[in-house]
């Protein structure tokens, strides 16, 4: 039981890693990095250090990816003039 | 008793596979975040369930801290949607 | 305003108790001092609905039969959803659509949109305050008529909402 | 007894939590997700908290942050989907091509007529 758990939350964390590399968007990018900060705390959790779970929670899931999407914003809210384009366009469904 | 638990904690993983899935490929930003909302509210469950399989009380406080904090990037995303600039 | 002091001490050290959950009497004492602290600090900052408001007989009869019907709707949406979600073709017809409302106060609207929101079947998207209008999104549009609309996405939630307020 | 309740109290809310899933993963556009992903909470995440209460006692320490965490998920994630809904209809983020009505934009048209 417990070796599948562990070894599923390991996966998960490669799956968004990888997911977090290859999406092109910056922004959706930034969601795959924070999903990787939730399940890597999950890992933690497993493995047995509930303090590391802590930090990793505040930081990587939560404040991390909410600078990056305020850096983000504010980058191309001064450099490009067509900020409609917020990936919010989509190609297909 | 713990066994059950540990079948729950899995299963609860388990769920996330669609979940990412949808992270991977959703066509617009505003998807990504409605799987990523429901992937922190999966693992608040496992957290919850992975404590009670391992008999210890103290891992159920990174729980409180997901469920109560993981919805700030939906906020800050909401809040630049509508307004463009932060 | 001594009466919102109670009620935010009553809150705040309810809050305390969950959170602590310890019961000694040293934990006690500091909570109680925390709360009444919190309590000082948000007092001015508006009207507060005390706890004990509940207690009136008839009101706690209209919140129990509120939260027994929401939590009957839950389950039925959430069937009816979970239908249409492993049917193979998908049997949607989404749309969104305008309803009049009857409520007046911040608590009121903030109510209906969140039991709302918990019946999956329709997703509250915006709010006409002045106009008294709600834009809901719903999964399965039977008719363009707002208040046919109304009497099958928020008009019952409001009715018993009313009900807990004026009983 | 006991661990027969929490078996069906755990295999109802894991079902509709991976219903939920699919649902976000089959649904057309964004603000049908958004109605899938208020069903993992209400049907899913609730009966799973339940059955820890009902194993656990609901005087332990689990008892009481399974009550915590069940009022912030019932109260935390409607106000974010509202807040997402609403950002992405006024930014115009497309509905599906098969749905029926757009009341919000006629009533616009009709104004700036």
């Amino acid at each position: 039981m417990f070796w599948a758990i562990d070894y599923l939350c390991l996966a998960g964390v490669i799956v968004s890693a990888i997911a977090a590399i290859r999406i092109r968007n910056l922004n959706g990018a930034v969601m795959a990095l924070s999903a990787m900060g939730t399940i890597l705390s999950l890992l933690f959790i497993v493995l047995g250090a509930p303090d590391d779970a802590h930090s990793e929670v505040v930081v990587g899931a939560i404040a991390l990816p909410t600078l990056y999407l305020i850096a983000i914003g504010k980058v191309r809210a001064h450099v490009t003039d067509d900020s409609d384009d917020l990936g919010e366009v989509g190609e297909g469904r | 008793m713990t066994t059950i638990y540990g079948a729950i904690c899995l299963a609860e993983i388990v769920v996330m596979v669609p979940l990412l899935i949808r992270l991977a490929l959703g066509p617009t930003v505003s998807d990504r975040i409605v799987a990523l909302n429901t992937i922190s509210t999966q693992a608040a469950l496992a957290v919850l369930f992975f404590a009670a399989f391992a008999q210890r009380p103290i891992y159920l406080d990174p729980a409180l801290w997901l469920c109560s904090f993981s919805y700030l990037g939906t906020i800050v995303w909401a809040r630049f949607l509508e307004r463009g600039l932060l | 305003m001594l009466r919102r002091w109670l009620a935010l001490w009553c809150l705040a050290f309810a809050v305390w108790i969950v959170l602590s959950w310890t019961r000694t009497a040293e934990q006690l004492i500091v909570g109680a001092v925390a709360a009444a602290i919190v309590a000082t600090a948000c007092a001015p900052l508006g009207p507060v609905a005390a706890p004990w408001v509940l207690l009136a007989p008839r009101r706690l009869l209209a919140t129990l039969r509120a939260t027994l019907w929401a939590l009957g709707q839950i389950v039925r949406a959430n069937l009816s959803l979970s239908r249409r979600i492993w049917a193979p073709s998908r049997p949607l017809r989404p749309g969104m659509v305008i309803v009049p409302s009857a409520m007046e106060t911040d608590g009121e609207w903030a109510a209906v949109g969140l039991v709302t929101s918990l019946i999956v079947d329709n997703q509250l998207v915006d709010v006409d305050r002045q106009h008294h209008e709600m834009l809901f999104h719903t999964v399965w549009v039977d008719t363009l008529d707002p208040d046919e609309n109304r009497a099958q996405i928020n008009g019952p939630v409001e009715d018993r909402i009313a009900a807990i307020r004026r009983p | 007894m006991k661990s027969a309740v929490v078996i069906v109290l755990a295999v109802v809310g894991v079902g509709f939590s991976f219903s939920g899933a699919v649902g976000i993963l089959r649904m057309p556009d964004l603000y049908t997700r958004i109605q899938c992903s208020s069903k993992t909470i209400t049907m899913g995440a609730i009966p799973v908290l339940v059955a820890l209460v009902v194993a656990e006692g609901p005087v332990s320490s689990y008892g009481s942050r399974t009550l915590v965490v069940a009022v912030l998920l019932l109260s935390v994630n409607p106000l974010a989907s509202h807040a997402l809904a609403r950002a992405a209809y006024k930014r115009g983020v497309p509905m599906w091509p098969g749905s029926v009505v757009d009341q919000g934009a006629e009533r616009r048209q009709q104004s700036e007529d």
